[in-house]
């Protein structure tokens, strides 16, 4: 109820790294921004598989509840997640989906953007594994939420010296392959 | 100078919160949602020259943990539901040796294995009813990563200053969440260190009321012998079945925690000095009590927080008093109604109270509270 | 003067509660006089027990002493010696306490190899609760749980802690009383886990049970059934029937767990160091 | 030169009566009396200390 009260959530397979984006996310904004932020996560049994979602909150005032209530801007990897977890997408909310594994998109008044995310970490970063990193630069840029610069200072922060260059890639592409997609 | 700020998970704080009080061993047993403490420990205790071991079960790392304790160092393990169950016999244990130490128990969901990925807070009467007599609990349920980290160091110094067992309850929620932590400087919260006996080793007893309701404990190793049972002892530790000091015994236990609770008892009240309807909650969902209070206010509803940060001994005089004033009392909480006796037994019929409950593994939101808070206006 | 054993006991704690012709005074003399040639220190020196008959022995004895609960005295054991490298830890303990309720910690005290000795007296029943068979009743024996005659076979301790890891295990009876105080100077001298097990008599719950006319017949029985592994080595299988091996059953050097413990800490402070 | 007897000593109070020390010494030195074992024949005992060893009551002591 707090106006500044930004809400995201990524969901997709467990395994893809999606608790990952949304730690960095929230690091971005956190300790980079010296805002307030909350991640946290939901998650079944299974190690690998599965529907799985991170959420963070964001916000210049202290957050109460830690969890998405009305959800601002949606990622979804999996048709599975997107069936599950866009109920609570807010009107005007933003949609990011992967174009080749996300096809009916929900009913409802939002902004969606959709591009292969996974294919693009593929081909054009070069590896799948950094789908994440791609999927996360992707929503910097359509939240506008965290600085493009915070955003990519918390992703770098994170990983080891031998895959910044890789990482960098990553997250460069999703976020101006995101704003070609928006339009 | 800047303090050091990090964006961690709960259970990662509740680890260095335990660092920082001096914590130097650690045994566990892996279960979800608590095993991030015993993983941060397993990295950080060699640094500092502690040590840390997996245990094969949780109730030989309960039993690791007194025996270490006894040598006088700061002990922790940690833990969830059917673990907790499992550590009972041994905390126990600890209550009747009076032994500090400290117990993590991330809350999921139950009874038996249940929702292991569930957040939960129906551990709660386990905390203190859970193991067999009558022994005194003291029980911290945090609500944030900041306060799981403070309230750990809080923990530590609670065992040692009352010589007893403490647990720090977060639900999984508060275990497994993400903030925005700032770090408490060396020296900038109170550490409380175990009070040494002033005697000689000829003649120290390690349950000596001469000095008081919380004798001074030796550590084993230190020139000091003596002999720790779980069997009822007298003064001297050795074991007795004569009423007169078993009775004696066993009530000064008690009264060691009883007659300390205003050094104990913490809470926090949010917007309750004219509040009509007050919201008690703790852990996680006092964060969606407070989200509903402020949109109560919103709508000119006089709603107010009262939120349990000491969940045992329980705020009794407090909630007594805001029963003089309140027209009605929510407790929501994720168990099928628990606080609600607590507070219905403190308010003795002078307020209603209603519970909202849910145990299907999601958090009870502000839309239900808010809900609730119309309805009882 | 005889051997002082009083110089290692509690004042005033004798006579102890064990029953008439009950083995364990006899095992506890032996431990006393093992760890008066071993001059070990009183104050550095940890006695640890779980519950039962046995698990009161601590009590007894003028060192720090820890009387726990049920099956657990090993895991209490394990967090004094990982917290205080230092001291010299020994566990004592029942069969039923030992190998029935305290299996799991038993086993994992094995193969972890920590350097501390475990003595299991083990004389089949569940004494302090009245005769009830434990692992290691006899098949057939009468107990107040089998009074048709024990269908349940029994643990061999020293194999199931040979299996386990155990890198020192050797077995002894409250007969061979000399015997009890070597093996046990050989176990507290092992680095590692070691095992010393001591059949002994309980002639109140066990012994009338079992058609024993008294604990003069028990002994005999340890006695005649003993026999040295040197022995036992020159004998065939049909004159080993029905004997019980004594002496060091087993003995291997292999990393002890607190020691390694130790390195790791050394390593990782290292490499923090730079 | 006289040989010096080995001196033994039973504490009352310790022994249970459990018959161990009168029936494995191998001289017959000790008997029961009553419910307590006492010493007989003290000449014969030999210092061979197995009453001393496996006394479980702390009750006998042997002095050589």
């Amino acid at each position: 109820m707090s106006c500044s009260r930004y809400e995201i959530r990524f969901s997709g397979a467990g395994g893809q790294g999606l608790i990952l984006a949304g730690i960095i996310m929230g690091e971005a904004a956190a300790i980079f921004e010296g805002k307030q932020a909350v991640q946290s996560q939901s998650y079944g049994p299974e190690a690998r598989g599965g529907a799985s979602k991170s959420e963070v909150i964001i916000s210049d005032e202290p957050i109460d509840f830690p969890k998405a209530t009305s959800v601002d801007a949606l990622l979804a990897l999996t048709q599975q997640a997107c069936d599950k977890y866009s109920k609570d997408l807010k009107e005007g909310g933003i949609l990011l989906v992967d174009s080749d594994l996300v096809k009916k998109l929900p009913k409802g008044n939002f902004t969606v953007v959709r591009f292969p995310i996974i294919n693009t970490a593929k081909n054009e970063v070069g590896r799948t594994i950094v789908a994440n990193i791609v999927a996360l630069g992707a929503m910097v840029a359509l939240s506008g939420i965290v600085s493009r610069e915070s955003a990519l200072k918390a992703v770098l922060s994170r990983v080891p010296e031998a895959f910044v260059e890789l990482n960098r890639k990553a997250f460069e592409t999703g976020y101006n392959r995101a704003l070609e997609a928006r339009g | 100078m800047s303090k050091k700020v990090a964006f961690l998970q709960g259970n990662e704080a509740c680890a260095l919160g335990a660092l920082y009080a001096g914590c130097r061993f650690f045994a566990g047993y892996p279960i979800t949602p608590s095993t991030e403490v015993a993983e941060v420990m397993a990295k950080e205790l060699p640094k500092v020259g502690g040590a840390f071991i997996q245990m094969e079960d949780e109730i030989a790392a309960m039993a690791a943990v007194i025996g270490a304790s006894l040598t006088g160092i700061k002990s922790l393990t940690a833990t969830s539901g059917p673990g907790f169950s499992l550590k009972q016999e041994n905390l126990g244990y600890a209550c009747i040796t009076e032994v500090p130490c400290v117990i993590i128990n991330v809350m999921r969901g139950g009874p038996s294995t249940g929702m292991p990925t569930g957040p939960s807070q129906s551990d709660v009467m386990q905390a203190k009813w859970g193991t067999h007599g009558d022994h005194p609990a003291i029980c911290l349920v945090p609500a944030s990563v900041q306060e799981l980290f403070t309230e750990t160091v809080r923990a530590f110094n609670l065992a040692e200053k009352y010589r007893t067992p403490v647990t720090v309850m977060p639900d999984e929620i508060v275990g497994h969440m993400r903030e925005r932590i700032v770090f408490p400087e060396p020296g900038e919260l109170p550490v409380i260190n175990r009070t040494a006996p002033s005697v000689s080793p000829q003649s120290y007893q390690p349950y000596d009321t001469s000095f008081g309701d919380i004798p001074p404990l030796a550590a084993f190793g230190s020139g000091y012998r003596f002999h720790v049972t779980g069997l009822n002892k007298a003064q001297d530790g050795f074991p007795t079945t004569r009423a007169d000091i078993v009775q004696a015994e066993e009530e000064r236990q008690v009264r060691k925690i009883e007659n300390a609770v205003d050094d104990i008892v913490t809470y926090e009240e949010y917007l309750l000095d004219d509040a009509e309807v007050v919201v008690i909650a703790f852990g996680s969902i006092a964060r969606s009590a407070r989200y509903a209070v402020n949109a109560a206010r919103k709508n000119g509803i006089k709603a107010g927080l009262f939120r349990i940060i000491t969940y045992w001994p329980f705020p009794d005089r407090q909630i007594r008093a805001l029963a003089e004033r309140a027209k009605a009392v929510i407790v929501p909480e994720m168990n099928l109604g628990m606080t609600v006796h607590e507070v219905r037994r403190c308010v003795e019929g002078r307020v209603p109270v209603s519970g909202i409950f849910r145990v299907d593994g999601e958090p009870i939101s502000p839309n239900e509270i808010f809900a609730r808070i119309q309805e009882v206006r | 003067m005889g051997f002082d054993y009083e110089k290692y006991i509690r004042p005033g704690k004798l006579p102890h509660i064990w029953c008439p012709g009950c083995g364990h005074g006899i095992v506890m003399k032996g431990l006393i006089r093992a760890i008066d040639a071993l001059s070990l220190d009183k104050d550095k020196t940890a006695i640890v027990s779980g519950i039962g008959c046995a698990s009161r022995l601590p009590g007894y004895m003028d060192f720090c002493t820890l009387h726990t609960t049920h099956g657990r005295g090993v895991a209490f054991a394990t967090g004094i010696k990982m917290a205080r490298p230092e001291m010299n830890v020994l566990c004592v303990g029942g069969d039923g306490d030992g190998v029935a309720i305290g299996g799991n910690h038993f086993i994992h005290a094995c193969r972890r190899n920590i350097d501390m000795t475990y003595l299991i007296m083990n004389n089949n029943i569940y004494g302090m609760t009245g005769g009830q068979f434990s692992p290691t009743t006899p098949f057939g024996a009468k107990a107040s749980t089998t009074p048709y005659g024990n269908p349940d076979p029994p643990f061999d301790i020293a194999k199931l802690a040979i299996g386990a890891g155990a890198t020192f295990v050797a077995r002894g009876t409250a007969f061979h009383a000399a015997q009890i105080e070597k093996l046990l100077i050989e176990a507290i001298r092992h680095k590692g886990f070691s095992v010393v097990e001591i059949l002994d008599s309980c002639p109140t719950t066990y012994g009338r049970r079992n058609k024993f006319k008294s604990v003069v017949e028990m002994m005999n029985q340890l006695k005649e059934s003993a026999v040295p592994v040197a022995a036992a080595e020159k004998m065939s299988p049909e004159q080993l029937e029905g004997k019980v091996l004594t002496g060091v059953l087993y003995k291997e050097n292999k990393p002890e767990y607190v020691a390694e413990y130790g390195k790791l800490v050394t390593r990782v402070q290292e490499s923090m160091a730079g | 030169m006289e040989k010096k007897q080995p001196e033994i000593k039973i504490i009352e109070k310790y022994c249970k009566g459990c018959h161990i020390c009168v029936e494995f010494c191998p001289t017959q030195v000790l008997e029961m009396r009553g419910f307590t074992a006492v010493v007989k024949n003290p000449d014969a005992c030999i210092a061979c200390m197995q009453c001393e060893l496996r006394c479980p009551d702390f009750a006998i002591s042997v002095t050589k």
